[in-house]
């Protein structure tokens, strides 16, 4: 993998081109020769492709069990991200653990590829807490359910990164529905006003809940970008290695003081918005079927089954880990108990708060009451 | 002459018949929103409507609020009276500048020239055990916005009324809907007068005034057959409208009971219920036994759903407004004598 | 003029090349052949040509006597428009009478243009009424003081007109720093996806108040539009010609259903932003200077001279005009008196109001003391 | 030892020391906004920080309000404290969801986890003959957000203590700069010790207690020194803190006058003032001979400049509110009585 962008390497109107999606594996799992992007994974080997396979069928049961985990009463409302792994997967094992990611819901891969233990991945959905995890401890912000707003977030801690000197990178996830929000659009004005080192990832997986992208976009999404400054790729957001390779090029860029990159991963959401919703109430299945032709793991295992790698081993090592993640998830999940009442209170203020305080001793002189009479 | 049926619909179904009927009335009544069309809105609120009226005039949106709320201005400036559908509460604040700058004003802003017949239709509310920004309610914002009415029903005969009168209003309209409630069914008059003016009296009583709308004032008729076992009787008060209030109505229960009560699940700082204290002590002071009580959402931000059962008023708390309101002895008691 | 935009004419990425910005008059007053533009200004002769001078020259007289009449206390403030005559003018004279203009604060000229009386130019910097003029009396919107919110509005009305079934045109007037807003960004986004017949014209005059356009924009303005699927066009905003000819193809554009088109008039804001402005804090004079050769005005005379009109016989009837005008704009100014104390009331809503109509009864009764008093 | 000076400074120069102050003192600090650098702000008050500081830490922002926002919650997320200014009053509104959704939930958002320390710099109100969303008075709808403070000083040395205070605090906090008074001139000792928690009795007085704050509070001390001459001894409270309000304060001068009269520009409807009268009505409801008097800005859009006069409190109307509060005869009686 090259160490640094060359001042040649252009991102050309061309890979903004539908012709032009990058893709380096098919899905019937050829490696495809690309020499603008095969040296940004030279050195991604058969070792680590199983390593992608393997992150990507466990966050795959993960999300399978968070969904059945909904069903049963366990969790309040699960977004799956079925069919996202590798867009997802793919980006996120390119960060550095010092770059930062800003998500939206659905990020669960990435927030997996980051850490973030397995209970903690439901907190939210369980209701247990307003987020699931410290993001310091895992350079992953809160998500953002306003969508688009955390590309602003991104932004400006691409900034702050900027001007702390170091070579940290902040990267936004966001969907293809949200690049209607005018935030996203300001988010690009002001990296490329300020050049700040972020990189905007967005997963195009062709719906935004019951809306067809052409609801947002008469245009391919990454099109818009390069209007703002920023140069865009447009990538197979099936293919791990793809998107692998199309990450490291944006975050060498913003490393290297080039500013900010826009990737458009062009995926599928196979699932329901979320567990709330009916997608056979708008959706053609025929659609469906067509993209579970281009799923992200198959392809993956196909590869590897070409690089001669013992995929029925590796599945049987995988789906062993992968049940086992699934019971500690569940357990995990079970065990996440409701907080005391009275921490309704805490952390609306870093200190004290008149009101606030006064009106927590109330609440507790309540509900001390019925301690009293019972 | 038309025959006056009553069905039995729910809330949801309630406002997707006032919706059909005003498209059939006014060919000038459009909706746009956030996937409306289709999917019929996450709620199911629009169900079928795209499909009969087609998406020239039942229109799915862009994911934007302001770009929703904007279009409609402009679709005003041309005569038509468009009703958007806001997803959630949390997610009207993107358009927050298009409806206090925009639609609130323009009215104003071209001495009368303009009308901007909007209806922004807003599920609003916790108790759904929802995931963040899912579970506010922002009226009080709206309501405290120069050139807006704020209005939100209670119950599937109110919701069909009301926003009838709310899109044949020459008036942007903010119109909450209680959430959790759009499933509660109720019998519906589609042919039943009604307007966005008037609070109702839904429980006659002659010692406290216990005043709410939307999903509260079914708590809060709870709360009065509760208390009336114990020997208190409560008047409950459906505001219905929240900007303006009705206070003539509030006024008139007040002098008669001496007491009030005020809840809402909004935060209490500033919200709605500081308005309606401060507004009937002004009117009925001399009257008044007591200090108007609150029973609100806490000032914090809404909670996650495994703590939203303490944000929310419920039985006990409106009760224990009223004990406090009567000055009974209770837990606060301390903190309203001596604080 | 053609009366269709033919299928072959299709506005191509050097239209917004900064090369091939449109320009059909040099700052020299030589016209310039152009195979694309020129059959839309065909019909465009020197008497047309001689009414945008006079034109252009008595909205210069009028913005100059408005400047005064602020700095004489008759006004509280004056955005002038000095510079932009010929982008105002030249989009203005465009629009057929039942297109609809949404502008901004600057737009004087298209004002009046659109035949807004002249005290009624000045009623809302006079303090008097909170905008001038009923828009639906010469199809102006109420100026739009918040940055950008007008290319909704347009974009709303645009479709309107769609579902109307007319073939009406709404114009959205706008500058370089709004194009950072989120809402400019949202209406190209529903512009697009609604197909509106929209016309997005974007005065570019170089400043944001203090700001340069490039705190605002890395690229050109005009580059932004086309990955929201608007096609665009750059052209010299002080070439009223040029403007004229640009506007009339995104007019027939949007007229004959194809959808919105984006306009950028390369100009210069030569004055201060407002009367309380003062651009000697952060504008190099040089600049001015440069800009002051580009003047619109002087370029159609000299264009004018080079047709054989009698430029100095016009110049004599116009100025005639001019101090004419700016003698009706003075009397008209200092006629327009406050309103009624009780009209601060009226028509924030369009009937009864409870909470108002009780509080307007109360602020009369406290008013009516004084009388009494008195 | 510093040596303790007291400077004349203009409240906006006052302010522009504070800032300096702030960015020597702390790396971390940041301005951000529109036109703040070569230009120093509309108002100037930034004048002279960029070429001071740089603009690597003043610096010119593209023209988006929530841009500005967003991007101050990712530099605070980074430990950055941004300082916003955003220009007037009325262009506050493309920001709100920021604010309301991000600045002020993230730190209960994220458990404790991120700290939002960022300051809102926004010149409020009217009285300067402005044209439409230029006087505009907003503070209600942030007070009523949990998780901000929101604050306003009326004079230069409140103006630099507490903008001082309010950019160490770990809270996002709203600072509401009266922009009528930007001119007005005062001590200003830079090393007074000060909070963003505490009200401040201005003027003394025993009849009736006036509280507002911001600009107002010169119209208050004109009118209690008005009023004194017919020997009504107003006691006038700056209330500084708007949310929360030091209701201790409020309270301790209430229970002593038995009277409360409050002023604010901004519309009367669900403002700060029902929250003040309902709080104070909880508080010392045996001790008012009076309900609490509101005298504000009409619930009408601001008006055009020729207009805002009427619409402003002004000395008259504040005693006329004090009147009413004394049940004084006046044009209102009758309102408060019969109504
Ligand atoms: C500001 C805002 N408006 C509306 C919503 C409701 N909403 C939640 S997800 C969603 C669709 C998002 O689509 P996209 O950006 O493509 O992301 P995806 O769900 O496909 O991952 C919508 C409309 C929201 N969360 N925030
Ligand atoms: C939402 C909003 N933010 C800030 C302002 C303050 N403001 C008034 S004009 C202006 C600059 C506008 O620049 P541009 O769009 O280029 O138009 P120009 O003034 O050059 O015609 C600013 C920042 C405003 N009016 N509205
Ligand atoms: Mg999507
Ligand atoms: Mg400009």
């Amino acid at each position: 993998m090259p160490t640094t962008v060359s001042k040649d390497f252009r991102l050309t109107e061309s890979h903004i081109r539908q012709e032009d999606v990058v893709q380096l594996v098919t899905p019937a799992g050829a490696r495809v020769a690309n020499p603008t992007f095969d040296p940004w994974v030279d050195d991604v080997g058969a070792d680590q492709l199983a390593s992608f396979y393997e992150d990507m069928v466990l966050v795959r049961r993960i999300d399978t069990e968070a969904t059945a985990l909904q069903r049963q009463g366990e969790l309040g409302l699960w977004p799956p991200l079925l069919g996202q792994e590798a867009a997802q997967i793919g980006s996120a094992r390119a960060l550095r653990s010092d770059d930062f990611a800003f998500t939206s819901y659905r990020e669960h891969a990435v927030a997996w590829c980051r850490g973030v233990a397995l209970p903690d991945l439901l907190r939210m959905w369980r209701g247990t807490a307003a987020s699931g995890w410290n993001p310091y401890d895992v350079n992953v912000a809160a998500p953002a359910i306003i969508i688009g707003a955390q590309t602003l977030h991104a932004t400006g801690y691409a900034l702050g990164c900027r001007k702390d000197g170091v070579d940290t990178v902040a990267i936004a996830y966001f969907g293809d529905g949200a690049t209607s929000e005018g935030d996203v659009n300001e988010a690009m004005v002001f990296a490329a006003s300020f050049q700040a080192p972020v990189v905007f990832f967005c997963e195009n997986n062709q719906w935004a809940i019951s809306e067809p992208v052409g609801v947002q976009a008469r245009n391919h999404i990454a099109d818009r970008a390069p209007g703002f400054g920023i140069p865009s790729l447009r990538v197979d957001g099936n293919d791990v290695l793809a998107v692998h390779a199309a990450t490291r090029v944006a975050l060498e860029r913003a490393r290297s003081g080039g500013g900010p990159t826009f990737i458009e991963a062009v995926t599928y959401r196979m699932g329901p918005h979320t567990t709330s919703d009916d997608p056979t109430r708008y959706r053609d299945p025929d659609e469906l079927a067509t993209w579970q032709g281009r799923d992200p793991i198959a392809r993956i295992g196909l590869l590897l089954e070409g690089l001669d790698v013992d995929v029925e081993a590796l599945d049987r090592a995988v789906n062993a880990k992968a049940d086992e993640t699934a019971r500690a998830l569940r357990a995990g999940c079970v065990a996440l108990a409701a907080p005391e009442p009275l921490s309704v209170f805490d952390n609306v203020f870093t200190g004290p708060h008149s009101w606030l305080d006064r009106q927590r001793s109330q609440y507790a002189a309540y509900l001390a009451q019925f301690d009293e009479e019972a | 002459m038309l025959q006056t049926t009553t069905r039995q619909l729910t809330l949801a179904q309630a406002i997707n018949s006032a919706l059909r009927r005003a498209l059939q009335d006014d060919d000038k009544v459009l909706l746009l929103g956030e996937d409306i069309g289709k999917l019929g809105g996450v709620f199911r609120v629009t169900d079928g409507l795209q499909a009969d009226f087609g998406s020239d005039r039942v229109m799915d949106a862009p994911l934007a609020e302001s770009g929703i709320i904007g279009t409609a201005v402009g679709l005003a400036y041309r005569g038509y009276r468009t009703v958007c559908e806001i997803q959630f509460d949390g997610f009207i604040y993107p358009g927050f500048d298009q409806i206090v700058a925009q639609v609130a004003k323009l009215h104003y802003r071209t001495q009368g020239a303009v009308k901007m017949p909007i209806t922004l239709r807003v599920p609003f509310g916790g108790g759904i055990g929802a995931v963040e920004h899912h579970s506010e309610s922002p009226e009080a914002y709206f309501a405290h916005t120069a050139g807006l009415r704020v209005v939100s029903p209670s119950n599937p005969q109110d919701a069909h009324t009301m926003l009838r009168a709310a899109i044949a209003s020459d008036d942007p309209v903010l119109f909450f809907e209680p959430k959790r409630r759009y499933w509660a069914k109720g019998p519906v008059d589609e042919d039943a007068p009604g307007d966005i003016e008037h609070a109702a009296v839904v429980t006659a009583g002659t010692d406290v005034t216990l005043v709410t709308y939307g999903a509260l004032v079914g708590v809060a008729r709870d709360a009065a057959a509760a208390a009336a076992e114990d020997g208190v009787s409560i008047e409950v008060i459906d505001l219905r409208s929240l900007s303006p209030i009705d206070f003539d109505t509030v006024e008139r229960s007040v002098r008669k009971t001496g007491r009030l009560v005020i809840s809402h699940e909004a935060q209490q700082f500033a919200g709605l219920g500081a308005e309606i204290a401060a507004s009937v002590t002004e009117r009925c002071f001399d009257y008044l036994d007591h200090a108007p009580v609150r029973v609100t959402g806490f000032d914090t931000p809404y909670p996650p759903s495994a703590l939203e059962e303490y944000f929310l008023p419920d039985l006990d708390r409106m009760l224990d407004g009223v004990d406090r309101a009567l000055r009974k002895p209770n837990s606060l008691t301390d903190w309203t004598a001596n604080a």
